[in-house]
């Protein structure tokens, strides 16, 4: 089956940062993406779990983002505005797509 | 002094307190007790949608008192001021950073509901009534010691922290839409509307303040399991004279307004009491350098179970003292 | 006339709708207010079980009508005839194309639930009594519909869409079963069953009732937000035109078989209301190029509310008019 | 006999059994119904919660019995002891391994709370008392089964399965944590917090717990629907006659200790019952080779159905024979 | 610690859709997947949460198969004849495996 | 924009061995990590939902690691100490992250 390369960009993000990075993101073109809950992690600002979590303040979410490799840069870039001052994880990744016309 | 002990003594033994105690035991001996997060969040939604109705029923029977006003505007004035206090006091007594500080600030001047909540349910117990408005004045206090804490940071000469996009979600988070909706639900139905739901929103909400109690006891008893790591002698300290002080400047200014002894009461635990849902999250989003493990576990570790265990009865007191009520 | 605005007025200011106003508000000014979606589904079934329980209790304390197998075929032939009036109608009214004018027609010939739970409230509320089968009758429409939908669109030449998984997965969908199945509990278990938890299931209902549609309005409310770009006005012209078209072919039918003025209304309820749970899903399946946001905006932005606010009084009072009830 | 059958009906024909057949078949005809997990633990601590607070306010005000250190020990021993029993029965009845064999021993000494539950809710239909610490027996039950289990294995010489950190688990997992803890609470509040809670703990129950068996049947339901490929004929036998033999060790006890008739038939229940919480949680940490579908099938998908409908009857009969209550 | 070559599937598909999309693939030997949730996306259909969803028509899981290399292909044939006529997307990584044995 | 060189593994492991499964591997050094839930899934031991799990005996999660490519070897060999008896999937992929300076 025809494959096509992409980058499938994912950012750890608290919750509460999610609407301002997914409307920043659009902006810098991106037209597709999936949040994916996250229950707890570890990092150098400690250890937290969902569970007992009593606001909106701590939780984290994963934005994932299939793209193609020439847009990767714009993408970046405009993640990084958002992450800079936060707690977060930017991955990239090197994956195949089917039916690459819708990217 | 009796009083106040009998008082304590009857507070800490009610379901509601030992539930708490039950949450915060089981989570120190690393339990793993757990209410799933939907479930807590449909508490909270239950109890606010509770609280803001009968507040508003209450206002629809006994009408709206000359004091209302007044009472909004201290509202605002306290959360408003009290991060200042609070501010000089962490400056004082504490180490932290001016951002930590400030941000800790801003936590003092807001206000926990479920604090509110407790603090009903024990004025009810005792038989003592108080102004239906007073949680209209709980959903005007979230706010504005935010913009404070912005504010005392910003003299510290950085750049803007405070968006449109970040005021929106202050002013239309959750909770205070929520409040405030049910609020104005029981004021338009009244006595008729309260008596439909009467059996949903009245009868068991006791026993739903336990169930979320005793998960805000598990959240609050993981906190304390770091205080050690996160907080030093100054700042415990600080968790547990701040809301003294902003009790009594919450009597003062009921005594201003003459409020009865039962709102005397409830705008003292406003005052007291610390936020750790709105503020927490409009902080991450404007001062993400302050260090939330700091600001979450003083407000949810130490004044918190503070004011639900000794607090109330203390400011129950002081308002009985005070008003002769 | 004075009639339907009393009544109106009356139910636009009980809890209930209030509620529901309360989360199409909040959607529409963006607050962040939601309800966990695993909370919403426990809400759900809870109306669904009560509901069911108490329509079977009915049943088994009243006996069964001789009407009862003829609401059943009345429902049948409804469920599966309002598509047909709907399609032709969105042929006239709207340009939207074949598929989803065939999806959208599926929509309307199904029922809402919610929307007859909340006529049962209406009704009670009135005094007014209905036959305890009107669930049973809700649950024989809930699938017809979807059969027609695929019917209209097959004659227009396309291959088969209906398979032996789907037909199961639509009769046996968890709403249908848990709605059958609790009624049959009600049937067997009669009015000792229903004292025995009438406790759960009848006093805090009209409460639970209000904080579920305080979830449908977010709901609403978020689809209100881009009906402007899914909708044109002929199709919103169809959402508001389209029950009352239902409701009058139920009251004939009604009439027919000599319902009472309560069950009367109550199939002019279902017949006027639109699915937005069963046939979605139905039609995600089996027509996936059919656009889900328009029907979804209708129905739930459009249908729903409308029936909520002007359609229920409405109802009522034509069904007062002719029965003489 | 006839006593027996007419129990049998009562209790199978009430909504609480209903509701879990309803789950049981919706499951077998595969609907898609279901209930969201959170929903469901959130039943659970509810559950938990009000069986507990009941039995410690119920001490709280008919006062310690005698034989409640008796009763306590008897749980114990029962516990600890009935995996012998059954690995034994286990071994001659079926083709199990050594080490599946340990692990299904271990679920029939420990105890299912919500067979408990149902139990004391057939007995409150009935009028018939029972001992309030009977929920404090409950919790003691949960773990020594464990320890047994693991014994077992030991002997046929493995390594070291338990570590503190897995006891630690076992002794402070969540349910028991939330049992003690609000026995404790109703203990220490009594009649007067029982009071100010009853409309949520009490009044409601039943209705609760029938949506928590409806969750409980679908569960069960869709593991009988892989009943064949996991279980042969003896082990389905045994899931029968397992919790026969319990009881009767139960009553056994309960008769040497002088137990009411109400806590003869909650000691035959618990001892009776299989756990499907906290033991399989422990296998899988302490035997990951142990196949949970074979435990967990014959716990939830044999036992606890047969303990429902047709166990729980014949323990009220037998112990009312026995004791003449 | 010695690893092996595999493939990673992610399908992003309806949820309403899962059941017949891991039927499809296990018919084509797939012996092992994984579900994930998605609380949120966005894509040409526009963008929706999980929050507040009345239904089960909209929402969107994420199926993940991990692979042996030779078997990917099936694999692909079969979840593209179910995902063509829905929305969803198809990504494929390369990753390494402990335990291959179990593949 | 700048990045930099490091591993994704990702463990799907019983929720029961969680706790057991990071204390491990924070032994092993590992500074960070994420917990996915997982709905359900299928292996050698069969299929499974998360929908009417009454306990915590059955449910899985993926623990996520993004780590510095010479720290891999030790993750693997803590992380298989505690998966070798137990059901549960390891994978580890090539990706770039922003901000090594996290790691
Ligand atoms: N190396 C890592 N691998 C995976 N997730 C991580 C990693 N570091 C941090 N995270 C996630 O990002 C959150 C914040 O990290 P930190 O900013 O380091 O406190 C953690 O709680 C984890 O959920
Ligand atoms: N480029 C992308 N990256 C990640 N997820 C995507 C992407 N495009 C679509 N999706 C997901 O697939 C869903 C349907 O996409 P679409 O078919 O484009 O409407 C979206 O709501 C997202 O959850
Ligand atoms: N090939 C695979 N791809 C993705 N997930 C898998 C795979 N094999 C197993 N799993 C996951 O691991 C769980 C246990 O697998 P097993 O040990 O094979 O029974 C399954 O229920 C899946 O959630
Ligand atoms: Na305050
Ligand atoms: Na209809
Ligand atoms: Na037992």
């Amino acid at each position: 089956m025809q494959t096509h390369k992409a980058k499938r960009v994912v950012i750890t993000i608290e919750a509460i940062m999610q609407k301002r990075l997914t409307d920043t993101i659009e902006e810098a073109g991106v037209t597709g993406y999936s949040i994916l809950p996250v229950l707890g992690g570890s990092g150098r600002s400690g250890a937290w779990t969902r569970e007992g979590q009593v606001g909106r303040a701590s939780g984290m979410v994963q934005v994932v983002c299939i793209i193609r490799p020439e847009r990767l840069d714009d993408l970046l870039d405009a993640a990084f505005d958002v992450v800079e001052t936060h707690i977060g994880v930017v991955t990239i990744t090197d994956v195949e797509v089917l039916r690459a016309e819708r990217f | 002094m009796a009083d106040i002990l009998s008082l304590a003594a009857d507070n800490l033994l009610s379901p509601v307190i030992l539930s708490f105690i039950l949450g915060v035991s089981a989570a120190l001996a690393r339990s793993d007790l757990s209410v799933p997060e939907a479930v807590a969040k449909g508490l909270s939604i239950y109890l606010l949608f509770a609280i803001g109705f009968k507040g508003g029923a209450s206002v629809a029977s006994h009408g709206v008192d000359a004091t209302l006003v007044a009472t909004l505007a201290a509202g605002l004035v306290l959360s408003a001021g009290l991060p200042m206090i609070a501010f000089n006091l962490l400056k004082i007594m504490t180490k932290m950073s001016r951002t930590d500080a400030a941000a800790v600030a801003g936590h003092y001047g807001s206000i926990s509901i479920v604090t509110f909540v407790a603090a009903t349910s024990v004025l009810q117990g005792r038989g003592i009534s108080s102004e239906g408005y007073m949680v209209a004045v709980a959903a005007v206090m979230e706010a504005p010691a935010i913009l404070s804490a912005l504010w005392l940071i910003s003299t510290g000469g950085t750049e803007k922290r405070m968006d449109g996009a970040l005021l929106r979600e202050i002013l239309l988070n959750g909770s205070i839409v929520l409040l405030i909706g049910a609020f104005v639900i029981g004021v338009v139905t009244g006595e008729e509307g309260l008596a439909s739901i009467s059996s949903f929103i009245v009868a068991p909400f006791t026993g739903v303040l336990c169930l979320f109690l005793l998960d805000m006891g598990l959240v609050a008893g993981r906190g304390l399991r770091d205080v050690r790591g996160v907080l030093g002698g100054g700042a415990i300290a600080f968790g547990m004279l701040m809301p003294v002080i902003g009790s009594l400047a919450g009597l003062a200014a009921a005594l201003l307004i003459g409020l009865s002894t039962g709102g005397a009461v409830l705008l003292m635990v406003l005052s007291a009491s610390a936020s750790y849902i709105a503020v927490p999250a409009a902080m991450r989003v404007a001062l993400p350098e302050a260090n939330p493990s700091i600001y979450l576990t003083l407000s949810l570790g130490i004044t918190f179970p503070f004011n639900l265990t000794v607090g109330i009865p203390l400011y129950v007191t002081l308002a009985r003292l005070v008003t002769g009520g």
